[in-house]
């Protein structure tokens, strides 16, 4: 996030897209209601009714993959009616001519027919962020525009133009000087406990520890100096979904795989099967025997978040210490000492007299005080700083305060520049033979593959099966009564769940949960198209079918003769 | 388009029309299209479902709730606040009788007895015991399907069920002029078979 | 600022500040039962009223805002008095079972009780409630224990926004209820536990702590939430080494006091039987280095048909030596046949930032490769 | 007698004459300044200086504004207003619009209690003449000046008489009061500058504007100035709707206006309404002001003047009176939730025979509380009537107590 959590319940128009955040972020979904019960106007752009609409102003039920000709119609209302920031698009930006001109075509009309969201919510909606409206009362902020936010997702990001999607929210916020400022911004709400740790760490196959590239030669070498050697290898590497293409080819052959079930989330599930099983060797190291641990030559026991200390960083780039509370079972071990001892063991079975304390550290504040020694934006962080409230990166040195807010001053670019972004269609649209969207994501009681909360006794008594959410009419055509079993079919695969009929998904779209791994949904998402940069898949968009199970059909079959 | 500048204007009150087939809902309906769909119409609405249902049930309740964008757990606990809805069914005819002081000087208990008793045996009846419903000058007073009745005798009150109007006040009996100020316009209300709602007189 | 005096104290407030913030952040004490700082004021127990100088009348404090020079005393006789008759109310109204009560020790009411000396009511006990809702493994609603403060109510509506509940009929025998009174799960209710965290009194308990520890002797360790990515602060009650139940705190950084259902219920995953203990190696694999004499091999059937996979079927567990061992011969087996590339490692995000810095230190330092990524982008 | 809803007839009477001298002859502030000097205060029972309250509500500076007529009158022994809706609708109307006028209100809302079908009816049919006649709605009278009017009707809650509940019902949730300040003036109903009025005071605003201030200052004086309408019930001859002017006696207003009293002497008459109090027969020559009957625990209140002779049970009636309010208090705050429960108790164990002397100091310092600690004027006043047969009917208390009860 470019701003804080607790700023949301000042600002005057929350915009909401591509997030269920009442399910996926709960507690930050309070901050939302708080700010409507304030009197906020709470915007909310989504395919589905998602339970937060209950508190929204506006809600704007765009048709899946459509959202894009949303944001470029308000941009363009904007644009027509003077309501942009010519001060600060001065000031802050470059390449506001030609973006405008890209805009041109892209008319609330046009934008309404493609969506099927009626012309007055776009211009409203324009409205309403550009200037930051409130529903009712005063603005807390007193510089004569009210502060708008924009809060995003899965529901941007994981699409085939999932990274276009995120610079046009960019660009609308330039576009509206809504940046920068309490209250404003844009924030993407990460959905793991250490997602944002991960990344900034360099858990990613472009980046070194800081989001310092790997093909920058002079931060590798850096950071090869800090570890103790010439350099690091510097070609890109292979991300997730290629990695296991590469498996299924046979040019990976061994995975070591940490507090991971890409079995469940990863899409198209048989694929994944398949390659995992290929590799000569397989490591997993978890807290259950996950469905891919199954797979595994061998399965270490860690510790749960529960059961050890360290630090997590959260959605608003807080660094936060976690302590044990209970003992770990078994003889489970934290997932760093047990790294550590595979790296301490790995460099002497290749020859390397490396120091054993490399890999070998007395304490996780230990790791803490090497990362900040190559991580520059986590220059300043170390435990004794973290007790209380945490730090917000970038703290880059021992006395700076952290960051709660990006951006306040110039871009880490200097002028934010105006990415031209055109609109794009989803990869797979439904045809006559699969005719309706398919829709993945989460469900309030469940987690990610559901290996914690399905093994939870008050949330698995809760939510204890799967389901797929199919709109009345859909389920009618289909002649699908609430409660009953339905196979769902993609090109990929076909998965049986119950039937769940609601007015929250629109017609021509179900939408199914991934926690279930007894109707796993990404046996159905596609991988064959995924966002060319962040290759994250296009798990928002698939085309399916929905057909009776055999025995329902046999059954319906006998009774018509 | 749901910006209105009235607060409180929920964006999910369903706008669909009045084309629900029984009637009772559509009732309820206008009520709550004559408030333009606000939450605050949720009194409005529970008194049109109470007339158009008989009762609030648990149908008529969450689907007021719904059409209002209220949360159901409000419009429950509303419903259970206000003495005038029922929750249960309350038979076809309803019966309130006032007990507070002045009527109960005036031998309202002995009226209620009489009532409850006359109910016992009708079954379609139901009698609530029930506070000052403004008649004082004329107690006992009781109010039936909406209608009240004053002077009532306990000895009459089968009569009152069955439309009788024996107990019925006399209309208002002329001017009311006030003290030195001839304009002054204070009327008892129209004759008929409302009681006599007491003179306005003043000293000459 | 506005300048005013407590109990004989100047204190500076900003305009609209109300003499209960001033006082409070003073450490000027004054009772309270349903004031909550994070709540709408109610102004129902009245129990925070104050004198004012020049008011004819005591007045609550909750809401009264401060004013230049207002001189207010929190503590007199006549305050003591009413405050004794409203507490001599409530107990009458309220189980006096403080010996076996959960709540004990910190129970709001039987701290005010203590403090103005009531042993009991002087009035004859009539308790309005006697409802008592059992329906869902996450808390339990006694009714009998509700003061009616409707703190619950209000966290319901004005942070979580369910408004599962509200107060259903009038007078002394109202209380909180769900629509027609029905279990949780039928309402809309999100079993996020906020009203069992601002409850004062008993009457909103978590169903896992019943009965088994007294509030005196638990341990209170705080950690930050291993779920989703807004990062709550939760603290855990903690008895011999095992969880009684979990709540928020005032001082939480991003979330205050205030968690949902996965972060004050989902806990007792950690406690599950089929948590991992010991290391594993798959018989196959292990039958090639000799450690079982039964060969094996992994079955065609994908792993999703296992309905509930049973460890002993495909693995034997060894010691972490063993383990260790075998995973880094294997490793280095690859990088020296295959070359580093042919190694890919996928870290977690459900991992600190230490154990994910030296995850990818050892994919780019240990093994050579940048083949290290993690489900960011799932 | 006039149709009440005849308007062309209650036209000719003079009807609107003020209205029409407001809109085409003077400003609000004129409006305002005319109330303000006729010293009209509330007839509900609160008695707040209306002009204050129009004052107050036009210098607030939320939008929109709203003007709310208070006819709940629940109060029992009050039936006034209804007397005078169901007989002269437009008068209190006029008031109304006169209100809106003064203090720049768009909309106004007439709350009706649930028990009133009739009355509600007949305003209803009121309010329709008007809009057809161009008297509401847009460009009222041809001046420009728009204000929409209706009714919202209760559903039985004695408690939403108590202006802040009424908000409540109006928004559509359950009637428990709010906390004052912030006053109805600046935050009423929707959370918006309302001046809320009785009818009673409301029907007196023609006459008001259309004769000048110094019109309602030819009776009464002090802080009971003008003419007050008194419901006269109980062990009286006539009952009914008496409107006379302050300062005229008690004893007056029963014997002269009510026929006198029957079977004997009064025993007490019930001043107020439930939230009144017991006026001792010593008093009954105490003048119809506040000033003189406050002190004595018998306030004027909505006009309540219930006259019960030598043979009553005042016991019984206190028990009443303690069950009302056991059953109307909302249940919000503590005091009143349970004090009138336990109050209800003491009374039943005093007049059930096996009361305690210390009883009567448990009532007195309950009382006193809740007068002190109730959030709202229901709790407040619940014990008043009470305690004030503690204050000036000791005997009857001594004799249960001594003699086992009634």
């Amino acid at each position: 996030m470019t701003n804080s959590i607790r700023e949301i319940r000042d600002a005057d128009c929350i915009f909401i897209t591509g997030s269920n955040t009442a399910e996926s972020h709960p507690v930050l979904s309070y901050e939302v209601v708080r700010a409507a019960k304030r009197g906020a106007h709470v915007v909310i752009l989504d395919p589905r009714r998602v339970p937060l609409v209950d508190h929204a102003t506006l809600f704007l039920q765009a048709k899946p993959g459509t959202d894009i000709y949303i944001f470029l119609a308000m941009m363009h209302v904007i644009v027509r009616e003077g309501w942009d920031d010519q001060a600060f698009i001065a000031e802050r930006t470059e390449g506001y001519d030609a973006f405008v001109e890209v805009l041109r075509p892209y008319t609330p009309e046009r934008a309404a027919l493609m969506t099927g969201v009626p012309i007055e919510q776009i211009e409203a909606a324009a409205r309403i962020y550009a200037l930051g409206e409130r529903a009712d009362g005063a603005s807390l902020y007193g510089d004569g525009r009210g502060h708008s936010t924009i809060l995003y997702a899965m529901g941007i990001t994981q699409r085939r133009n999932g990274t276009d999607l995120v610079m046009t929210l960019a660009n609308l916020a330039m576009l509206c000087g809504q940046v920068g400022k309490p209250s404003t911004g844009v924030n993407p709400l990460r959905g793991q406990s250490n997602v944002q740790g991960a990344c900034d760490v360099g858990c990613l196959v472009n980046v070194l520890p800081g989001y310092q590239n790997v093909t920058d030669a002079a931060r590798r070498q850096a950071v090869a100096a800090r570890w103790g050697v010439e350099d690091l290898p510097g070609a890109v590497g292979l991300t997730v979904v290629e990695a296991m293409d590469a498996a299924a080819e046979g040019k990976v052959r061994a995975a070591y795989i940490m507090g991971e079930n890409p079995m469940l989330s990863d899409p198209n599930t048989t694929h994944v099967e398949a390659a995992l099983r290929t590799l000569d060797f397989l490591v997993v190291q978890d807290i259950f025997l996950s469905d891919t641990a199954q797979l595994a030559h061998v399965v270490l026991p860690a510790a749960s978040s529960l059961e050890k200390d360290g630090t997590i960083t959260n959605t608003e780039r807080r660094v936060q210490l976690i302590y044990p509370v209970i003992p770990p079972p078994g003889v489970a071990r934290p997932d760093w000492e047990i790294t550590g001892e595979i790296g301490a063991r790995l460099d002497e079975r290749l020859g390397r007299d490396r120091d054993p304390a490399t890999w070998r550290f007395p304490s996780t504040a230990a790791i803490m005080e090497e990362i900040a020694a190559v991580t520059p934006i986590y220059g300043g962080i170390l435990h004794p700083r973290l007790e209380g409230a945490g730090l917000q990166w970038p703290c880059p040195n021992a006395d700076h305060p952290g960051t709660p807010i990006l951006h306040t001053a110039a871009f880490s670019r200097g002028k934010g520049f105006f990415n031209l972004v055109e609109a794009q269609d989803p990869a797979e649209l439904p045809d006559a033979e699969y005719p309706l969207i398919l829709s993945t994501g989460r469900v309030l009681y469940h987690y990610h593959t559901g290996t914690m909360t399905r093994r939870s006794a008050p949330l698995n008594w809760r939510e204890p099966g799967g389901y797929v959410e199919i709109n009345p009419e859909d389920a009618a055509a289909a002649g699908l009564a609430n409660g009953d079993e339905v196979v769902i079919e993609s090109r990929r695969g076909a998965v049986q769940t119950w039937v769940k009929v609601s007015t929250d998904v629109p017609p021509g779209t179900v939408f199914i949960a991934f926690h279930w791994r007894e109707a796993p949904a990404n046996m159905l998402t596609q991988d064959h198209t995924l966002d060319p940069v962040a290759k994250i898949p296009e798990y928002k968009v698939c085309a399916v079918r929905l057909k009776k199970p055999h025995a329902a059909q046999e059954a319906a079959a006998s009774a018509a003769d | 388009m749901n910006v209105t500048a009235k607060p409180g204007a929920g964006v999910n009150a369903q706008e669909n029309g009045n084309t629900h087939e029984d009637g009772r809902y559509r009732a309820v309906d206008d009520a709550i299209a004559r408030l333009d769909y606000a939450p605050d119409a949720l009194l409005e609405a529970l008194n049109a479902a109470q007339e158009s249902f008989g009762h609030l049930s648990e149908e008529a309740l969450t689907y007021v709730a719904r059409q209002l964008g209220v949360p159901l757990s409000q419009a429950y606990a509303v419903a259970t606040f206000y003495e005038m809805y029922h929750l249960t069914p309350t038979g076809a005819r309803h019966c309130l009788i006032c007990t507070d002081p002045a009527c109960a000087v005036a031998g309202a208990e002995a009226v209620l007895a009489a009532a409850e008793q006359h109910a016992g045996a009708d079954g379609d009846v139901r009698v609530h015991r029930a506070t000052c419903l403004g008649l004082c000058d004329q107690g006992p007073a009781a109010l039936i399907d909406g209608r009240a009745y004053a002077n009532v005798k306990a000895d009459a009150v089968a009569a009152l069920f069955n439309g009788g109007g024996a107990a019925r006040a006399p209309a208002g009996d002329g001017r009311a002029a006030r003290h030195d100020a001839p304009d002054r316009r204070a009327r008892p209300d129209r004759p008929g078979r409302t009681p006599r709602r007491g003179r306005v007189h003043r000293p000459e | 600022m506005i300048t005013l005096t407590i109990d004989g104290n100047s204190i500076q407030a900003a305009p609209g500040t109300t003499v209960m913030e001033a006082a409070l952040a003073h450490g000027i004490d004054i009772p309270r039962l349903c004031y909550h700082p994070e709540l709408s004021i109610s102004g129902n127990c009245r129990l925070c009223m104050v004198e004012v100088e020049g008011w004819l009348n005591p007045t609550i404090s909750c809401s009264l805002e401060c004013q230049e020079g207002m001189v207010v005393r929190t503590q007199s006789a006549q305050l003591t008095a009413i405050r004794r008759e409203i507490l001599g109310l409530l107990l009458s109204d309220h189980p006096l079972n403080c010996l076996v009560c959960d709540k004990a020790g910190s129970c709001i009411l039987q701290k005010y009780a203590y403090e103005v000396g009531l042993a009991g009511t002087p009035y004859p006990v009539e308790v309005a409630r006697p409802l008592h809702q059992d329906d869902n493994p996450f808390f339990i609603r006694d009714h009998q224990f509700c003061i009616m403060c409707s703190r619950c109510v209000r966290v319901c509506d004005e942070v979580v926004g369910a408004h599962a509940i509200d107060i259903a009929g009038r007078g002394f025998h109202n209380h909180i209820a769900t629509p027609f009174d029905g279990p949780m799960i039928d309402s809309s209710c999100v079993f996020c536990g906020s009203c069992v965290q601002v409850c004062p009194t008993a009457a909103l308990l978590p169903a896992s702590r019943k009965g088994l520890g007294r509030e005196w002797e638990l341990d209170r360790i705080k950690t930050i939430c291993g779920y989703c990515g807004v990062g709550c602060e939760i603290e855990f009650a903690v008895k011999d080494g095992e969880i009684l139940y979990a709540r928020g705190t005032p001082e939480g950084p991003v979330n205050g006091e205030f968690l949902c259902t996965k972060g004050r219920y989902g806990w007792d995953f950690a406690e599950s039987p089929d948590r991992l203990t010991q290391p594993l190696i798959r018989r196959d694999l292990a039958y090639a280095l000799g450690l079982t004499d039964t060969p094996w091999a992994l079955p065609e059937t994908s792993v999703l048909e296992v309905e509930k996979p049973n460890i002993e079927d495909s693995f034997i567990p060894v010691d972490w030596d063993t383990a260790l061992d075998v995973t880094a011969t294997k490793l280095a087996e690859t990088v020296q046949t295959y070359g580093p590339d042919a190694v890919m490692g996928l870290a977690s995000a459900r991992c600190t930032n230490e154990e994910n810095y030296l995850f990818q230190k050892l994919m780019r330092l240990g093994i050579g490769t940048n083949n290290v990524d993690h489900c960011a982008r799932l | 007698m006039l149709d009440p809803t005849d308007l062309d007839a209650h036209r000719a009477e003079g009807a609107f004459t003020g209205l029409n001298k407001a809109l085409t002859a003077m400003t609000p502030e004129d409006v305002i300044e005319q109330i303000k000097m006729s010293g009209l205060a509330g007839r509900g029972g609160a008695g707040f200086p209306t002009g204050l309250k129009l004052q107050f509500t036009r210098a607030a500076t939320g939008m929109p504004k709203y003007v709310v007529c208070n006819f709940d009158e629940s109060e029992p022994g009050t039936f006034k207003d209804r007397v005078l809706m169901q007989g002269d609708p437009f008068r209190t109307i006029e008031g109304v619009i006169l209100s809106a006028y003064a203090v720049g209100a768009t909309e106004g809302f007439i709350f009706i209690r649930g028990e009133y079908p009739e009355a509600a009816a007949v305003v209803q049919e009121a309010i329709d003449t008007l809009y057809d006649a161009g008297l509401l709605g847009k460009d009222i009278m041809g001046s420009g000046f728009d204000f929409d009017l209706s009714i919202r009707r209760g559903a039985g809650a004695y408690i939403c008489g108590e202006e802040t509940a009424l908000f409540e019902a109006i928004e559509g949730k359950q009637g428990f009061p709010r906390l004052k300040p912030p006053f109805p003036t600046t935050h009423g109903v929707f959370g918006r500058p309302t001046a809320i009025s009785n009818v009673e005071t409301l029907a007196l605003m023609p006459d008001i504007v259309r004769n000048g201030g110094e019109w309602l200052k030819q009776w009464g004086g002090g802080k009971s100035v003008g003419i007050k309408l008194f419901c006269l019930s109980g062990h009286v001859k006539q009952p009914g709707v008496v409107e006379v002017p302050y300062g005229t006696t008690v004893r007056d207003l029963v014997e002269r206006f009510g026929g006198g009293g029957f079977d004997g002497a009064p025993q007490a008459i019930l001043m107020g309404g439930a939230a009144g109090g017991f006026l001792h027969p010593d008093n009954f020559d105490t003048p119809l002001t506040n000033e003189a009957l406050n002190p004595l625990g018998a306030p004027i209140g909505s006009g309540v003047v219930m006259v019960f002779n030598q043979n009553v049970d005042l016991g019984a009636v206190l028990k009443t009176l303690a069950r009302f309010f056991v059953h109307e208090s909302c249940g919000k705050c503590v005091p009143c939730r349970v004090g009138t429960v336990q109050i209800a108790k003491l009374l039943d164990r005093i007049t059930g025979g096996d009361g305690a002397p210390d009883d009567l100091a448990r009532l007195e310092s309950l009382g006193q509380m809740m007068r002190k600690s109730c959030l709202c004027g229901l709790g407040m006043s619940a014990p008043n009537a009470m305690l004030s047969t503690l204050a000036h009917f000791r005997p009857m208390y001594d004799r249960l107590i001594a003699g086992g009860g009634a």
